[in-house]
C-alpha cells in the first residue's frame, strides 16, 4: 500500500511512466492533433519526455527544485510548439514551490501541482471550456486536494485527480476550440478529443500509477 | 508517405546540411538550429530574427541575407523553435542596435519567442522588440480564437523592414515599421491536398477528390470551410473577395503575392495569379508589384494563397531595395 | 485531378495571361506563345532562343531576361512548340547577329525546331544555329534510342551562354560555347510519384507507395527502373553513381544543380542535396557552385534530377554574371 | 459501289472521319501513350484535327495541293511535338505530289500516299520494327500498291491498306522502342502498342470509310 509521504525517486517514475506513456501513445496523439491541429502533438511530447529522462538518467538530482528545474527547462529547450513552454512552464514553476525538500506529504505536491497549474495558466491563458490541456488538469487539481482535504493519502489523490482528468480530457470532445491552432476550425473542432488534455491525462494517469507503486 | 528523406526523425538536422553546403554565403549552427548572415550584422544595424516550424520553406531561413533578416531559428517541422534557440540567435545577431523578433501568431511560436526575448533581456541585456504577424482573414471571430494566423504578409514584412533595418533605422522606428506593415497585409489560403508531416507518416486530413479546403493556414490544420473543387477564376474570387472585404485598398499602390503551398508547380501558380490580379484590376485595386512563386509553403500540400498589402511609395521604395537571400534576390 | 486551371485545355493560355501580368518587364505574344524581353534585343547581340513543351516552369519563360534568354516559345504540355512559333521568336529576336536556338534532345522538339530554322533562314535570311542538349545519362544505349534527353543542364547552359551572348560574342562563338556546356554536363532524375498530364486527367503511371521509378525525364514518361524506394542518401547515390560513371569529373570545379520535378518541397530538395555533396565531396569532386530548387519541372511531380556540369575558369566567370530574369537573378 | 476514281470530296471525307476517329479515342490514344510516353498523343491529334477541319471548312480548296497544302500547314502549326512535323509533312509531301488535281485513280492515290510517307521517313527516318508510326504506315502502303497493282479499285485498295495497318500497328506491341519518347524505355516498353501507329490505323480506317461510301 502507498504511504503518506511521496519520495522524489516516485517522482522520477512519474516522470518516466509519463514518457513511456506519450511514447506509447505517441501516434495516437498525433492522430488527435492531426483532426484538429497540425499533427505534431505525439512527436512533440515524445521527443520532450524522451530528453527529460535522458537528462534525469544523466544527472540524478537529489532534491526536487533541482530536479523539475531541469526537467522544465528540458521540455522548454527541446519541444517548441505550444506543449514545450505550457509543460516546461508547469515543471519549473512545480519545482519552484516544492523547493530544496526530496519527499512530500500530500499538502506539499497538492502546492506544487497547483504552481504548476499556475503556470500553464500564466503562459496560455486557457480557461474551462477553452478545449486545452487545462480542461483535464484543472480539475484533476481540484480532485487532488478534495481527496487530501477529506485526509486521502497522495497516492489515493493522485488517483482521484487521474480520474478527474479523465472526465475533464472526454469533456473536451464536444467544445468548440478558442485557444491554441484548434480555434482556427471554429464549429469544425467540435466533436473532437484535444491532444492537449489528452497527454494531461496520460501525466495524471503516471502520476497515479507512480505513487501507488509508493 | 513518399519522401526524400532518411528518415522522419532526421529531416530538420539533415536540411540543415544541405542549406549550409549549398551556401557557402551563409553560417549554420547545427547545435541550434539557426542560419546566420556570412558576415557579422554591421555595428549600428538593427538585427532582425525569424523562426518557426520548418515545412514553410524557403521561410524563414531562405531569407536570411542581405535586405532581409540578419538570423532565422528553425523548429521541428511544423513546431515553433525552442527560446534557447532564439535567444542564442539575438545574442549572436545583436551589434548593439538591439534586435527585433519577427513572430507569426500561433500560440506556440509567441510563448516561445516571449520567453526568448525574455531570456535576452534579462541574461544579455540585448534589447528586443517584438513584431507578432496576423494576416490571416480565414479566421473569423478572432475574438474567439487565438487571433488571426500569421502567413504571407511575414514575407513581405521581412523583406520590407529588413531594406529600413539596412537603411539604419534605430530599433523602435524598425519596430514600428513592421507593426505597419503587418497592420496592412490580408491573406488567405486554400488546399486541394493535405500535406502529411513526416513524423506522422500520413496526410493531416483527407480530402476527397472534389473538394478543396478553403481557410487553411500553413500547417495542413483543415481550413475553415471545405467546398466544392472549382475552376481557378472562383477559387481566386473566393480568396481575394474575403480579402477585399477586411481591408480597404482603394486608392493605394499595393504587393501582391500568389504563393504556392509548396506541392503546386509554377504553371498554376502563374494562372491563379492572372485570375487573381484580373479580379483585382475589376475592384479598381492598383497592383504596383508582385511575387509569384513558392514563398511559405506548406510541406507538400496542394494549394495556394493571396497576399494583398497596401502600400505606398515609400514602401515600394523599400520593396524595390536591393535584397540579397537564397529565397529572394534583386538589384544586388 | 486536382488543379488549379480553369478547364484542361485553357492551361497554358491562361498561364500566360498569367506571366505578363505578373512581369512587367516581359512581352508575352498571347496568339504565338512567346515570352520575349521588353526591350528589343541589342544591336550586335546573337538572340538565344529556346522553348518546349509547357509544363517544366520555369524553363524556359522564366530564364527570359539579361544574361539569359531573348525569348522563350510554349508548346502544349509536354508538347513542343510549332515550327511557326519558333520561326516568329527568331525573326523578332534577331538583332542581325543571328539565333541561337537551343533544343532539347526529343524527337518532336528536334524536328519542329528543324522546320523553324529550315524556315526562318529561307524565308527571313536571318542566321540560325542550333544546339540540342543531351545529358541524360539515364538512357542507356543511345544509338539504339532517340538519344540522351536533354534536362537538367539545358538550364546551366541558358545561364552560360547568356551571360556569353551578352559579352557580344558571335554567333559561331556562342554557338560553339554552347555545345561544349552541353558536352561537359550530365544528369539523372527520379520520381517518388507521376505527375498528372491536365489533358489526361489522371497520373501517367501508377506507382506503389513502396517504389520509385529511376531514370525519368521531365515529361512523365515510366523511368528505365522502378526499384524500391530508399532513403535519401541511397537515393542519392543511385543519382550521382550513373553520372560520375559516364563523364569524368575530377580535376575540375564544378556546378552542381539539385533540381525538383515541382512536387517536392524545397526542405527535401535541400536534404537531397546535402546527400549529392556529401558524395561529391567523398568522390573527391569539387563543387564550385550550386542550385537547389526547381527548375526544370515536370508538372506535380514529386522527386528531383542531379545535374553535375564540368567547368573552369571561363565558365564560372559566366555563370557568376549578372541575370536578370524571373527565375534566375543575381548580380543586378 | 465504289467507283474507279477519287474525288477531292471524298478526301474531305477522309479528313473528316480521321478527326473523328481521333477525337472519339483521344482518350485511348492518351492512355496508350501513357504507358510508354508522355500523355499527349490523343490531345495533339484531336487537337490538330480539329484544326484542320476548321481551316477545310473556312477555306474550302478546288485542288489537291490546295488543300492538303493547307491540312499540312495546319498539322505543323498546331499539333507540336513528334506527330505535328510526321503527320504535317506526310499531308504537305502528299498534296506536292498529287498536283493540282481534284481527282485520283488508285495509281494517282497511291503516288501522293507514298509521298507522304517518304515525309514521314525524312523527318523520322524511321526503320520497320522501330516501334512507330511507320510501323503501321508501310505495310499499308505495301497492301495499298499491291491490291492497285493487281486490278484493284482505289476503295478496295485503300480496305486492303487498312487491313495491313491494322495488322502493323498490332505487330507494334511486342517490339521494343528505338525512336521517339517510347525508347526511352527500354525493355519496358515492350508489351505496348505503339500510339502513333494506332492513330495510323485510324488513318486508313478513315480512307477505307470514306472511298467505300464513293
Ligand atoms: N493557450 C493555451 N493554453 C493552454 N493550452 C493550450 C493553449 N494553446 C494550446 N494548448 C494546448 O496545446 C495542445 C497542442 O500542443 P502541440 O500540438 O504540441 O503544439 P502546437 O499547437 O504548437 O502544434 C493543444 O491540444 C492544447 O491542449
Ligand atoms: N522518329 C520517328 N519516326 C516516326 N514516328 C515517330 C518517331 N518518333 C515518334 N514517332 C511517332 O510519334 C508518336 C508519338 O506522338 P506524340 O505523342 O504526339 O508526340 P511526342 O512523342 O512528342 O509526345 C509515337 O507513338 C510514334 O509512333
Ligand atoms: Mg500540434
Ligand atoms: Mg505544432
Ligand atoms: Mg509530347
Ligand atoms: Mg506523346
Amino acid at each position: 500500500m502507498a504511504g503518506e509521504t511521496v519520495t522524489l525517486s516516485s517522482l522520477v517514475t512519474w516522470l518516466s511512466r509519463f514518457r513511456d506513456l506519450v511514447t506509447e501513445n505517441r501516434n495516437y496523439l498525433t492522430e488527435l492533433d492531426s483532426a484538429i491541429g497540425d499533427a505534431d502533438h505525439g512527436a512533440n511530447m515524445a521527443r520532450g519526455m524522451a530528453a527529460v529522462m535522458e537528462k534525469v538518467g544523466a544527472s540524478p538530482a537529489t532534491t526536487a527544485d533541482e530536479l523539475f528545474k531541469s526537467v522544465g527547462m528540458t521540455l522548454v529547450t527541446s519541444v517548441g510548439g505550444a506543449s514545450g513552454p505550457l509543460y516546461g512552464t508547469f515543471f519549473l514553476r512545480f519545482g519552484m514551490t516544492a523547493g530544496a525538500v526530496s519527499e512530500f506529504d500530500g499538502a506539499a505536491l497538492s502546492a506544487a501541482l497547483r504552481a504548476g497549474l499556475g503556470g500553464v495558466v500564466a503562459r496560455g491563458k486557457p480557461e474551462l471550456g477553452d478545449k486545452t490541456m487545462f480542461d483535464a488538469m484543472s480539475p484533476a487539481l481540484e480532485a487532488f486536494d478534495a481527496s487530501v482535504a477529506s485526509g486521502g493519502s497522495p497516492a489515493a489523490a493522485a488517483a482521484a485527480a487521474y480520474d478527474a482528468a479523465v472526465v475533464g480530457r472526454d469533456a473536451t470532445t464536444p467544445l468548440v476550440a478558442r485557444k491554441g491552432r484548434a480555434s482556427y476550425l471554429g464549429e469544425r473542432s467540435a466533436g473532437h478529443l484535444d491532444p492537449g488534455a489528452t497527454s494531461t491525462a496520460f501525466l495524471f494517469q503516471a502520476l497515479a500509477e507512480s505513487l501507488a507503486q509508493g | 508517405m513518399k519522401k526524400l528523406i532518411n528518415s522522419p526523425d532526421h529531416v530538420l538536422a539533415d536540411a540543415l546540411v544541405g542549406v549550409e553546403l549549398a551556401h557557402p554565403e551563409l553560417k549554420v549552427d547545427h547545435t541550434n538550429r539557426i542560419i546566420y548572415r556570412g558576415e557579422p550584422t554591421k555595428p549600428g544595424k538593427v538585427a532582425l530574427i525569424s523562426g518557426g516550424g520548418s515545412g514553410h520553406e524557403p521561410l524563414h531561413g531562405g531569407f536570411v541575407g542581405f535586405g532581409m533578416l540578419d538570423a532565422a531559428c528553425a523548429g521541428e517541422v511544423f513546431t515553433s523553435p525552442t527560446p534557447d534557440q532564439m535567444q542564442e540567435a539575438t545574442k549572436v545577431a545583436d551589434s548593439g542596435a538591439g534586435v527585433l523578433h519577427i513572430v507569426k501568431n500561433y500560440t506556440g511560436d509567441v510563448m516561445n519567442f516571449e520567453m526568448a526575448a525574455e531570456m535576452a533581456e534579462a541574461e544579455t541585456g540585448v534589447r528586443v522588440e517584438s513584431v507578432v504577424t496576423n494576416d490571416d482573414v480565414a479566421v473569423e471571430d478572432s475574438t474567439w480564437t487565438a487571433g488571426r494566423r500569421g502567413v504571407g504578409v511575414t514575407v513581405l514584412l521581412e523583406k520590407i523592414v529588413g531594406a529600413a533595418a539596412e537603411e539604419g533605422r534605430d530599433l523602435a522606428a524598425v519596430a514600428s515599421l513592421a507593426r505597419t506593415v503587418n497592420a496592412q497585409g490580408r491573406s488567405m489560403g486554400m488546399a486541394l491536398t493535405s500535406c502529411t508531416v513526416p513524423s506522422a507518416g500520413k496526410p493531416t486530413f483527407e480530402l476527397p477528390d472534389d473538394m478543396m479546403e478553403m481557410g487553411v493556414g500553413i500547417h495542413g490544420e483543415p481550413g475553415r470551410h471545405r467546398v466544392p473543387l472549382a475552376p481557378a477564376a472562383d477559387i481566386a474570387q473566393q480568396l481575394v473577395e474575403p480579402i477585399l472585404h477586411d481591408l480597404d485598398f482603394s486608392g493605394a499602390p499595393t504587393i501582391v503575392m500568389l504563393n504556392g503551398m509548396g506541392g503546386t508547380p509554377l504553371i498554376e501558380l502563374y494562372l491563379m495569379y492572372g485570375e487573381v490580379a484580373k479580379i483585382l484590376q475589376k475592384s479598381g485595386i492598383q497592383v504596383a508589384r508582385s511575387l509569384v512563386g513558392n514563398y511559405i509553403t506548406s510541406l507538400d500540400m496542394a494549394g495556394c494563397s493571396v497576399t494583398v498589402l497596401r502600400a505606398d511609395d515609400e514602401l515600394l521604395r523599400l520593396w524595390d531595395a536591393p535584397v540579397n537571400t537564397a529565397g529572394l534576390r534583386w538589384g544586388v
